[in-house]
């Protein structure tokens, strides 16, 4: 779609924006499948990695040992908050619309953390290893957001 | 190992907006600089290689356009890499070593005002599992900075610090963006923008572009007395996802110092392309650094960030201070990626 | 120059096709995969790993290097991106070249895609920005005018496009991983003179597909190109040569770019004449126009002859010509547009190592492998031989 | 299986980024002149040659084109296509014809549509010429002019135009040496 935007001439400049959108059809082979098919249902999975590790959110293949992953180990929807941030003013792209912390969050069960965000309300409530838990979106259709984000356990 | 140097560099003003200027007008003002340093014309040079990004403009083939800068014709040896430009610095270092080229022009250009700078670098994560969620990249350089904190690695006040001594070099550079004096207490009393990090602790939004030209010491004795070779250069990458990164470290960083010899002499000044207050400790740390080395005199990216262009950019920076007898031994950093997920390490030496 | 370089180990998607069910790393790593087996190597045995890929607007991943990096076990290691539009795929073989050539790297993996089907190859390559014409009608659009220009110049039948055409298509049977396989009964002249024009005088039966897929070598030196499983490919030369997409009085039929790094490249290889030195060749064409216009461009056949050579079937495998062209079926059978440079190379490497199946070029010694991209202005070749020079 | 039982092969990721581009320098004044209805070239400080439109930099030596050279809006068909298929950042109805088009005075080709005339008689080195659009529609942009329509002056061998249009380069060149 191009729209060309207002154009003004203001000082010696030509401006005008455009946008460049394109909704992409991403074909996610059977890994990340399974793991979006679990978020879907509600379940939180990992992935079992080389040396015992457990990856979650699950990837293909070991950030180590480049070892392909494919055993999945069910998970509950609680973790621990590794390291976090707090969002002043959320941008226009941002999901959540009032202040909010995006988090690594480190899933009970696993080795490696996930970033999503974690509507705790208030800055002050924010703590590394504070306990988190899912809140599962309302309509949930195998996408990652049907986390719709943490909050404090 | 064929000794290579770099005999001249040129850095467009370090602004917000270059309004009037297009990727072309602003690419041929360094590459033009830079070949009347050492009055070469494209028969003088081998090779031609570039960094740019075509998403900071929002088309297809921005690097194509650039090259009208080059006056190409008679057809060029030339490449381009869509990574920093001290990447295609890596690749023309190579073709040199091979025996293909003695001379080569690198350069990069960003005219980063055009889209929306951190939801551009969203593009960059996993698409299937991060980049939906839009985090931008100060968003992330956050989470590493309170990982830092909370391992008792920096404070805010060393953070502080870095941004007092980055606006307080760049007033010696001409063309910088931000420049001046601050106390501790003045930055410190700042409003966060994504906490930890205040907005002074983040990089501005740059447009520009910088170009250097690498030479054979056969071909560098005839322009300096004294120049500065490349005597060590590697590059390493880390996992993607945040989640599985010790991010109270920079492994990529070490590694690359270690093959490039880093710690073989004493380091008289750095270039560290580290846009976040934050990382030129962590940076620095990696390197093995110590407090006599003077880490970013030009002011660094905090002063002026050309996205594509900045590591490119801390090659030109040493090796003329060196040349100018200000250094005997430095090294230049790049970095590439999320919260520096990819770092290239090179050390210069003056001979 | 430099050091020895071989190709010993090379992979490639199952089957080039559109929407292949894996995910962006999935697909890379069947590639790279193959590679290693062929190599007979590990991921731990790779020095570096060298990505190619046309622009980030097709997949919506700017350097998608940063995702890729775990799934090419490339961790600790260190990885490039190269991209130089179209010819990526070649000038990416090149610059993983010149890994080993420098000396500085033992082994490195090179590799190159594209998953253009996850979104649409025009809308990707169609510029929105202000200000400029949004004319252009996608490569097509772009390549067509430069095609009626060279058949106006010498008087060239009217159906050497689709003899081309059929030529690579028949080609592609042989070479299971082509995304084109058509039936036999619809490979006929009059089958191919019927199909609709899209941007005049360039035919739907004319153009390349649009796929998705990857290509990956592995790259060593000359000790332990010496150890490998299989036979190893010599790069016997390389070259790369630009020039921009437009100036004053362009000649854009036959582009000086083209005719100077072939020159180039032959002068390493020791090739002077290249019809009568090289075995075969997988030279990009993905409008068949392109196969006697290459062929003037890179001295097989004198300016204004080309179409003559084509049409004689001196270009063809399947009709004993003694130049095959494109055996693998070439870009017009398969088109995943940031790996067709590397499969060109990767194909030519597969005839001189003598395991191309049941495409293979009978006592081929010396091929060349060439990509281009942008308006025709970036080129990259390469040589490569069974024997080291 | 039913919708919900399906394992997810596929996601879709809306991605629209926002951008606020500026016109370079040259492109600017180019523009400018379209406002106006004026067709301003650019001329190689180095080669003579004329750029229209100019993107900045003469191609061939990389310096920048300065002097301003104003330009008939009459040029000849180079080369052209005929368009079957839509495009996607148009709205024109296939098929139509884009043209590789030189301006008399210049030297650089630029693609617009030729019409006002069957496709099929469109021929290369066709004399054309500019059809402007209404002034209350012009803006900054080269569709001021709609397309190009045929002249019906006889055709021109492209071979001669681009050896007369060297040999005036060479002409610009030996005066501006002289009046050093």
């Amino acid at each position: 779609m191009a729209q060309a935007g207002s154009e003004h001439a203001a000082d010696d400049v030509l401006r005008a924006s455009f946008d460049v959108g394109y909704t992409y059809q991403r074909l996610v082979g059977p890994v990340i499948g399974e793991f979006l098919t679990g978020l879907r249902d509600g379940k939180m999975q990992g992935i079992k990695g080389s040396n015992g590790k457990v990856i979650c959110p699950p990837t293909e293949y070991d950030p180590v040992t480049a070892e392909e992953c494919s055993e999945f180990v069910a998970l509950p929807s609680t973790g621990t908050v590794k390291t976090w941030n707090w969002v002043n003013q959320p941008r226009p792209n941002h999901l959540l619309k009032k202040p909010f912390a995006w988090a690594l969050v480190q899933i009970d069960g696993a080795d490696t953390s996930l970033l999503h965000m974690v509507d705790a309300g208030s800055e002050a409530a924010m703590k590394t290893g504070m306990k988190v838990k899912v809140r599962w979106a309302a309509e949930r259709k195998g996408f990652i957001t049907d986390i719709e984000c943490f909050e404090p356990a | 190992m064929r000794e290579v140097a770099i005999i001249a560099y040129a850095q467009t003003p370090l602004v917000r907006d270059c309004g009037a200027k297009n990727d072309v007008e602003l690419v041929m003002e360094v590459v033009n600089a830079v070949k009347h340093q050492v009055g070469f014309t494209n028969q003088d040079l081998d090779f031609f290689c570039s960094g740019s990004c075509d998403y900071l403009g929002g088309s297809a083939f921005a690097f194509v356009n650039a090259l009208d800068a080059l006056g190409a014709v008679p057809p060029i040896n030339e490449s381009h890499v869509e990574m920093d430009a001290a990447w295609a610095l890596y690749e023309a270092w190579l073709k040199i070593q091979t025996g293909h080229a003695n001379t080569a022009l690198v350069y990069g250009f960003g005219k980063c005002s055009q889209g929306d700078l951190p939801d551009v670098l969203t593009l960059q994560l996993d698409p299937y599992y991060t980049q939906p969620l839009w985090p931008d990249s100060i968003s992330l350089a956050a989470l590493q900075a309170r990982a830092l904190l909370d391992a008792g690695k920096i404070t805010e006040e060393d953070m502080a610090r870095v941004v007092q001594k980055s606006r307080r070099n760049a007033k010696s550079k001409p063309g910088t963006q931000l420049k001046g004096d601050y106390t501790i207490e003045q930055l410190l009393a700042e409003p966060k923008l994504v906490s930890p990090l205040r907005k002074h602790d983040c990089p501005p939004v740059t447009d520009g572009a910088s170009a250097v030209i690498l030479a054979t010491r056969e071909v560098a004795e005839k322009f300096h007395k004294r120049n500065a070779y490349i005597t060590g250069i590697d590059h390493r990458i880390e996992a993607h996802q945040l989640g599985s990164r010790n991010l109270i470290d920079s492994m990529s960083t070490r590694i690359a110092g270690e093959a490039a010899g880093v710690a073989k002499g004493k380091v008289d000044i750095a270039e560290l392309h580290t846009p976040f207050s934050y990382q030129e400790l962590l940076v620095k740390q990696a390197l093995g650094l110590g407090d006599d080395t003077v880490i970013n005199a030009s002011g660094g990216p905090l002063a002026g960030n050309i996205m594509m262009s900045a590591g490119l950019s801390n090659f030109g920076e040493v090796a003329m201070r060196i040349i100018k007898g200000e250094a005997n031994r430095g090294v230049a950093h790049a970095t590439s990626g999320p919260c520096l997920q990819q770092n290239l390490v090179a050390v210069l030496e003056g001979k | 120059m430099g050091n020895a370089c071989a190709v010993v180990g090379i992979g490639q998607s199952e089957r080039y096709k559109s929407k292949i069910k894996k995910s962006m790393a999935g697909l890379v790593r069947e590639a790279a995969q193959n590679a290693l087996n062929d190599a007979g190597c590990t991921w731990a045995d790779i020095d570096a790993v060298i990505i190619g890929k046309a622009p980030d607007f097709f997949e919506g991943v700017v350097m998608p290097e940063l995702y890729l990096a775990d799934a090419l076990g490339c961790v600790g290691k260190p990885m490039m991106r190269v991209h130089t539009a179209g010819s990526v795929g070649g000038s990416t073989a090149i610059v993983a070249a010149s890994h080993i050539q420098s000396g500085v790297f033992k082994r490195v993996l090179t590799l190159s895609y594209e998953k253009q089907s996850e979104s649409n190859a025009m809308w990707a390559l169609s510029t929105r920005q202000p200000f400029s014409p949004h004319l252009n009608a996608g490569a097509g659009g772009f390549f067509a005018p430069i095609i009626r220009e060279y058949k106006r110049r010498y008087q060239v039948p009217e159906d050497i496009g689709c003899k081309v055409a059929l030529k690579d298509r028949t080609h592609a049977l042989k070479n299971p991983h082509a995304h084109m396989h058509e039936e036999k009964d619809s490979l006929t002249l009059e089958n191919y003179m019927d199909s609709m024009m899209l941007w005049d005088p360039i035919r739907y039966a004319e153009v390349c597909p649009s796929s998705d897929g990857a290509c990956a070598m592995v790259l060593c030196n000359e000790d332990l190109a010496k150890k490998s499983p299989n036979k190893p490919a010599w790069v016997l030369g390389t070259a790369m040569k630009s020039e921009p997409t437009m100036y004053p009085w362009r000649e854009e039929v036959n582009p000086q770019a083209g005719i100077d790094c072939a020159k180039e490249v032959y002068a390493q290889a020791g090739i002077i004449n290249p019809r009568k030195d090289l075995d075969m060749a997988e030279v990009y064409v993905p409008f068949s126009w392109y196969e006697p216009m290459w062929l003037e461009n890179l001295g097989f056949a004198d300016v204004g002859e080309g179409w003559k050579l084509s049409e004689s079937g001196a270009t063809s495998l399947d009709q004993g010509g003694d130049i095959p062209w494109n055996v693998s079926g070439g870009v017009l059978s398969s088109n995943p547009i940031g790996a067709s440079g590397m499969i060109r190379f990767a194909e030519a490497a597969l005839q001189v190592r003598g395991m191309a199946g049941e495409r293979q070029v009978p006592g081929c010694k010396k091929a060349l492998g060439h990509a281009y991209g942008g308006g025709a202005q970036f080129f990259s070749m390469w040589v490569v031989g069974s024997e080291k020079r | 299986m039913s919708e919900q039982a399906k394992k997810v092969e596929l996601i879709e990721c809306p991605i629209v980024l926002n951008y606020n581009f500026s016109a370079g320098r040259a492109p600017t004044q180019f523009l400018r002149g379209m406002k106006q209805g004026k067709l301003i070239g650019q001329r190689s400080p180095l080669t003579g040659k004329v750029i229209a439109p100019p993107r900045g930099a003469c191609p061939e030596s990389g310096l920048p084109t300065t002097e301003e050279v104003p330009l008939p809006d009459t040029a000849t068909v180079i080369t052209f296509t005929i368009v079957h298929l839509p495009i996607p950042t148009s709205a024109l109805e296939p098929p139509f014809i884009v043209a590789n088009l030189v301006l008399d005075g210049s030297d650089q080709t630029f693609i617009h549509l030729v019409s006002g005339c069957a496709n099929e008689d469109v021929k290369i080195g066709m004399r054309v010429k500019a059809k402007w659009k209404d002034q209350s529609e012009w803006d900054y942009s080269m569709d001021n002019i709609a397309y190009f329509e045929p002249t019906g002056e006889p055709p021109v061998d492209i071979e001669a135009l681009k050896a007369s249009r060297l040999e005036e380069a060479k002409r610009f060149l030996k005066a501006k040496a002289e009046t050093k």
